[in-house]
């Protein structure tokens, strides 16, 4: 085997930046021998802008609309990661009104589902199943609109903020929540069809892509990756924060470690959201404060201090160390993101021997989000 | 009193307001305190410069008088009746002057009844509305100056 | 730690205005089409017929640059559908003629972005989204992005907001297409003519220059 | 795998008969949510230009661009907002201090020209104006801290048998919290009369560096602590964060600093030159304005002497207000650091004509701010009865140490702080007191705070009374006489309603005491013939050109006399003229030009 791979010539073939198939602005360098690739190198770097060092000359309140642009398709997360974190380390914590954290919880789900949506387009996408994208980004869409409603913006939110959120539910939120929920279910068995009842998805997903079980604390996968291994790990269970203590969900696993095995969690978690989007919207308290009383945001000052949070993400497991000095501006700030795990080191191991065909299906079962690699 | 043409009531005004102006300029002369010196010493300004309207007037280059419907505030009727000392104040002085232009009013009021014809009338009321003027700009400094806190 | 970077920015003002006359609205700049002398009234009918044909079908290469690429997702798929309009995405800059790029650049996809450019076959528009490319929108202070991309890149269409809706990239396509129509959208040509400007600007904040030079 | 598999997928086609997902073409401008953020909208009148806005931009997209121009409490400005920078954030809308700032549901904008992408909300006319939806301020969520912290005071049936300070004071953490609140506008600076730097020793305070605090605060302005205490302060009333909630408490962050320190002299680090070496300069009284010349030409080197009539410098500061708003301790204080700055102090020494010429000659420039010491009669018959008394000779004797007595009820006719002074002294002097006012309480000049602390303890207030006369009781009280008032509108724009008597109706009130406070003037008795005649107008008041100088080369003067605002910080800012004027006269030789 190795005195044929010798012989061959191999070709070198850039993968992205400008490909339909790849996740995001991140290019992949590969090489093939036949149509199997023997290595590849990703190139990040593309959307680098700096979020980190930016945050380092911005007061605490000018860094909050900073965050969520960390990652695209879920900003909430980093809006939340941030929030709590400062409000560690400020005593604010102790202020969050209890409807701010069912609130916060709400969106941090709903951000989770829409995400959810988008990748599980993303998988039937990247193998050429037309319809399933077209509906699942239909869907996903549904739920900006309720986030349009909710938090004022489509995309990015900048919703939570220290010390609860920006605006109260609106009026009727919750009846026309039900309302998508509803529809989002009526679809999903439809799309079992097309996508986990489809002979080709079957076939070029089972069995491609296996992430050794070995890897899995070795390298920190987290996320729908380590639950597909059947590692029941989540940092809604392991450490939960906000109300998800209070929640009741069982975490998603999966035997297999494929890419199905990867679909069918995110599948799974689709119903998992929906469910738990019901339970919050019932129980949260109607009435009370939906923020604390915050200090004069233009003076805010915190005490010297560090910390980490984290949170689940859609894709795996967010965090972010943050350092106060005292003054109005934070000194450093690192944001772990299961992308980088993911999209760089992981996939980076995967590659040999994956047939190029397969790779763009990899990287969207991966969930690889650039932007939030390189920040 | 009896006036048979415009002229010779506006003849009369312009006599009535040189007698005021002589009774400042006398004041002025007579006061030791400073403000109130300089106060007749604008007043007969002032009366010099009502005279020269009413020559205005007269002699067809003016037409009119203003001065209708000013508020007014009645201070006049409220406030003591000073009379002059050589250290006669700016307060005193302005209650003084306003009730001077009262009693101008009021003539000019009284006069009106002895018109005979709607021309006369109709001067006549303007030279009052144009003491009422005067009146309430009067009240309006005292109030301004004197009652600053009141 | 109140350092701030200054960007090798060029200076503000502008792309130049166009130096010479332009050629005539429409004029066929198809792939390998000779340029023939036409009559003028038969010529302009013609032009007017291709600018129709090109305005109703934007063909628009895949590539997201930016975070504003989540917008076009939608704006692809079933609930806002851009190919009633007549737009599509195309896998490969040869088949595109529009390049969108959805907001902020930084300067190692900015090299990219010019690359596939040129690769573009003319006539060929660029529509950018959202305040990054306007100004430098929220990253105006980063290191590694650029402000305003009509210094390296001839902009056709800017549409506003950060970041723009689905219906408010409709309503950018529309108007593009209207330029298209009246022969007012030619930020390729402008692009041709003042390449050595474009060039020098782009030459300014790519310092590892390796590209090809520009042949039509 | 199976045929199941194979087949499974064509179930999609099911969706041919489903409703589709895709919006109709005409509904793809569909309005944005309620609450959506789009573009800005702001509703300029109510904006104060505070640029609030500006400072919380992370993207600096806001800048502040002159639209008209500034009035008090309005700096003019109003924020321009780049599109190639705004990213939707409304962070501005949150912390606007007066919520004209909103953001319209409308997000469609497309343009060719990236220059073209901004635009001042409100003044360039979009197809947005007047939106009815979109991101607007709501209550329960504020970037800014809209209460103030509460100053402590003693309880009023405790304060009126005491004459212990009614305010407290702040303690240091109160302070800073109350500091903290400070959005730095600004808009107070140019309110001030003095243009104190208030954001910089807030923002002092609130760091915790008082020394700095005190060092901004004696930038312009010598008698702090008395200002801390009794500033009329104009600062609060144009306080951007005051427009939606409490404005700052600017005075009492004042008197906390001056409050921290025994001994001013030993953490003042005054930076001036000392340019006057050699120049002499006479003060003829030692009120705010003339303490003001006197303590900054002394730093800058001039040899300087104030002629104070009364015993104690302050000049109506100490005369006029009461020990209860302003103890004697913090007004020697300042005295004591004049003292320590060089300046030759005089008390008790009343300047007369001839020592007037004469320092006039030995002086190389004279500054007078002599002040409104007599108080205008009430003007109506029996003002002259025994038992008419004025509210500014009850003080002065109180403060001299005279004994006082008002008997066992007054009327205080007035509606100044002087008059709400008088009668809560009478208060503490154990009458009952009712103050009469002509106008309504709304136009009161007195400070609202006082106005209130006057009402807790127990002075009964009498709006739209008109004076009518005062006459001599059998019993040996006083009767006085007074008539409603009916309100007519001002004869100019800004002014003051005017009080107009309702005839026929008498009022009576039996008082022990009439309290005059109606207003006062100043006197000119002591000044040579030839200069009042040249420096004084025909209203009582003396014009001063923008140097501080009067017609009279080398004289200046300040203080009420010379401005219409009549408080202690107007005086300042005279004084702080006339320094430069003097200074500019003295070095300079020049003639200012006049105005």
């Amino acid at each position: 085997m190795t005195e044929t791979r010798e012989r061959s010539k191999e070709v070198q073939i850039w993968f992205g930046p400008q490909h339909p198939g790849i996740t995001g602005n991140m290019s992949v360098q590969t090489w093939l021998d036949g149509d199997t690739l023997t290595r590849g190198i990703t190139h990040v770097g593309y959307l680098h802008r700096a979020f980190e060092k930016l945050m380092e000359r911005r007061l605490y309140i000018q860094s909050f609309p900073i965050v969520c642009r960390i990652c695209v398709p879920e900003p909430d997360t980093n809006e939340w990661l941030l929030a709590s974190a400062l409000e560690e380390l400020s005593g604010l914590d102790r202020e969050v009104p209890e409807k701010a954290r069912w609130i916060r919880t709400l969106v941090l789900e709903m951000s989770r589902l829409g995400a959810m949506l988008m990748v599980l387009g993303g998988h039937a996408g990247s193998m050429g199943l037309g319809p399933a994208p077209q509906w699942m980004i239909a869907l996903r869409d549904l739920v900006l609109d309720r986030f349009e409603e909710l938090t004022g913006g489509r995309v990015y939110h900048m919703y939570i903020v220290y010390g609860g959120v920006r605006r109260d539910l609106p009026e009727g939120f919750a009846e026309r929540m039900e309302q998508t929920l509803k529809t989002i279910e009526s679809k999903l068995p439809l799309i079992d069809d097309v996508i986990f009842g489809s002979a080709v998805f079957r076939k070029r997903a089972m069995g491609v892509g296996v992430v050794p079980r070995e890897w899995a604390f070795e390298m920190g996968i987290s996320g729908p990756v380590i639950r597909a291994m059947g590692i029941p790990k989540d940092v809604r269970k392991d450490e939960p924060y906000e109300k998800y203590a209070e929640l009741d969900f069982d975490v998603v696993t999966e035997e297999g470690s494929d890419i199905f095995a990867r679909a069918m969690v995110r599948r799974r978690e689709i119903q998992q959201s929906i469910d738990l989007i019901r339970q919050i919207l019932a129980r949260m308290p109607k009435e009370g404060p939906y923020c604390a009383e915050l200090p004069n945001m233009l003076e805010w000052t915190i005490p010297v201090g560090q910390t980490y949070v984290r949170a689940e993400s859609s894709r795996g497991e967010m965090g972010y160390y943050v350092v106060t000095d005292g003054s109005k501006k934070l000194r450093r700030v690192h944001v772990r993101g299961p992308s980088y795990v993911h999209g760089v080191s992981l996939l980076e191991r995967l590659i040999p021997g994956t047939n190029i065909a397969d790779l763009a299906p990899l990287m969207v079962s991966l969930q690889v989000c650039p932007p939030e690699i390189e920040r | 009193m009896e006036f048979n043409s415009i002229q010779e009531v506006l003849d009369f005004a312009v006599r009535q307001e040189q007698k005021a102006g002589r009774f400042y300029g006398l004041m002025a002369e007579k006061s030791t305190d400073v403000v109130a010196r300089k106060f007749f010493r604008e007043m007969v300004g002032e009366e010099r410069k009502h005279e020269a309207k009413l020559k205005a007037i007269k002699s067809g280059k003016l037409s009119g008088f203003s001065g209708q419907g000013t508020p007014q505030m009645n201070l006049t009727e409220v406030l003591g009746e000073p009379v002059f000392r050589e250290d006669i104040t700016l307060q005193e002085g302005l209650i003084i002057a306003m009730r001077a232009e009262k009693d101008a009013y009021e003539m000019y009021e009284g006069l009106k009844a002895f018109a005979r014809d709607e021309e006369l009338k109709k001067i006549l009321e303007g030279l009052a509305a144009e003491e009422l003027e005067h009146k309430a700009r009067m009240e309006s400094i005292y109030d301004q100056v004197v009652q600053r806190e009141n | 730690m109140d350092d701030k970077i200054v960007k090798p920015e060029p200076p503000l003002g502008g792309p130049p205005q166009g130096s010479r006359p332009h050629a005539p609205v429409g004029d066929g700049c198809f792939l390998g089409e000779e340029m023939k002398p036409q009559a003028p009234s038969y010529k302009e009918a013609l032009a007017r017929i291709k600018n129709w044909f090109r305005a109703n079908s934007l063909w628009v290469m895949a590539y997201g640059t930016g975070c504003g690429a989540i917008e076009l997702r939608p704006l692809a798929t079933a609930r806002f559908d851009m190919e009633r309009l007549g737009i599509a995405m195309r896998p490969t800059p040869r088949q595109s003629n529009v390049l969108i790029v959805s907001g902020y650049l930084a300067v190692k996809s900015l090299k990219r972005v010019i690359r596939s450019y040129e690769q573009m076959p003319s006539p060929k528009w660029i529509v950018a989204l959202g305040s990054c490319t306007i100004n430098g929108g929220m990253y105006w202070d980063s290191y590694n992005t650029i402000n305003r991309l009509d210094l390296y890149l001839p902009v056709d269409v800017y549409i506003n907001g950060c970041m723009p809706r689905p219906e408010a990239l409709v309503a950018g396509f529309q108007e593009l297409m209207r330029r298209i129509k009246k022969g007012e959208a030619d930020g390729w040509r402008h692009y041709m003519e003042n390449l050595d400007w474009y060039k020098e600007n782009q030459k300014k904040i790519i310092t590892d220059w390796d590209l090809p030079e520009y042949n039509w | 795998m199976s045929l199941k598999h194979v087949l499974q997928p064509f179930n999609a086609w099911v969706q041919a008969f489903s409703k589709p997902y895709t919006i109709p073409m005409k509904d793809t401008m569909r309005p944005g949510a309620d609450r959506y953020r789009g573009w800005h909208i702001n509703d300029v009148e109510k904006c104060v230009g505070c640029g609030t806005c500006a400072d919380i931009c992370q993207n600096a997209a806001i800048d502040m661009v002159p639209v008209k121009d500034p009035v008090k409490g309005d700096s003019g400005l109003r924020p321009k907002i780049d599109y190639g920078r705004c990213c939707w954030c409304a962070l501005c809308v949150d912390v606007c201090t007066t919520g004209s700032l909103g953001m319209s549901n409308e997000y469609t904008w497309v343009e060719k020209d990236p220059e073209k992408c901004r635009y001042t909300p409100g003044v360039d006319a979009k197809p947005w104006d007047g939106s009815e939806k979109g991101w607007r301020q709501e209550e329960g969520f504020s970037l800014i801290v809209k209460d103030r912290v509460p100053m402590p005071m003693l309880d009023p049936k405790e304060r009126i048998k005491t004459w212990a300070e009614v305010v407290v004071g702040y303690s240091v953490e109160e302070a800073r919290k109350e500091a903290a609140r400070c959005v730095s506008c600004g808009l107070c600076v140019a309110a001030c009369p003095a243009h104190m730097h208030i954001p910089d020793y807030i923002g002092a305070i609130r760091d915790g560096d008082f020394e700095k605090a005190l060092d901004f605060i004696y930038d312009n302005n010598p008698m702090p602590e008395m200002c801390g205490k009794v500033c009329t302060r104009r600062c609060e009333g144009v306080c951007s964060v005051g427009i939606q909630g409490e404005p700052l408490a600017i005075r009492w962050l004042k008197r906390f600093a001056t409050e921290q320190f025994e001994d001013f002299a030993k953490v003042l680090h005054p930076e001036v030159k000392r340019v006057g070496e050699g120049k002499k300069v006479a003060v003829v009284g030692g009120g705010p304005s003339g303490v003001t010349v006197a303590y900054y030409l002394a730093v800058r080197g001039f040899e300087v002497t104030i002629y104070e009539a009364l015993p104690q410098l302050g000049g109506a500061t100490f005369f006029g207000i009461p020990k209860y708003r302003f103890p004697m301790p913090s007004l020697e204080k300042q005295v004591d650091l004049l003292k320590k700055a060089g300046v030759k102090i005089v008390t008790d020494h009343r300047v007369e004509k001839d020592e007037f010429r004469r320092l006039l000659e030995e002086n190389d420039a004279l500054f007078f701010g002599t002040g409104l010491m007599k108080p205008y009669k009430l003007g109506v018959p029996g003002e002259d009865l025994e038992g008419v008394i004025y509210a500014l000779d009850l003080l002065r004797d109180h403060h001299v140490g005279k004994k006082v007595e008002v008997g066992e009820s007054v009327v205080v006719v007035g509606g100044g702080n002087v008059a709400i002074d008088a009668s809560r002294v009478s208060r503490r002097l154990g009458a009952e007191v009712t103050i009469a006012y002509r106008r309504r309480r709304e136009d009161m000049p007195a400070d609202d705070e006082e106005i209130e602390d006057a009402e807790a303890e127990g002075i009964e207030l009498v709006t739209q009374s008109i004076p009518l006369r005062v006459e001599k009781l059998e019993n040996g009280k006083l009767d006085f006489i007074w008539g409603p008032a009916e309100m007519v509108p001002p004869d100019r724009p800004g002014g003051r309603p005017k009080p107009k008597l309702i005839e026929g109706v008498e009022n009576h009130l039996q008082v022990d005491r009439v309290i005059v406070a109606i207003g006062q003037k100043g006197e000119f008795e002591w000044m040579p013939e030839e200069v009042a005649e040249k420096v004084v107008t025909s209203r009582g008041w003396v014009e001063v050109d923008e140097t501080g100088m009067t017609q009279w080369p080398g004289i200046f003067a300040g203080g009420d006399l010379v401005n219409s605002t009549a408080d202690a910080i107007s005086a300042i800012a005279d004084g702080l003229k006339a320094v430069e004027g003097i200074q500019q006269f003295t070095l300079e030789g020049l003639s200012v030009s006049k105005s």
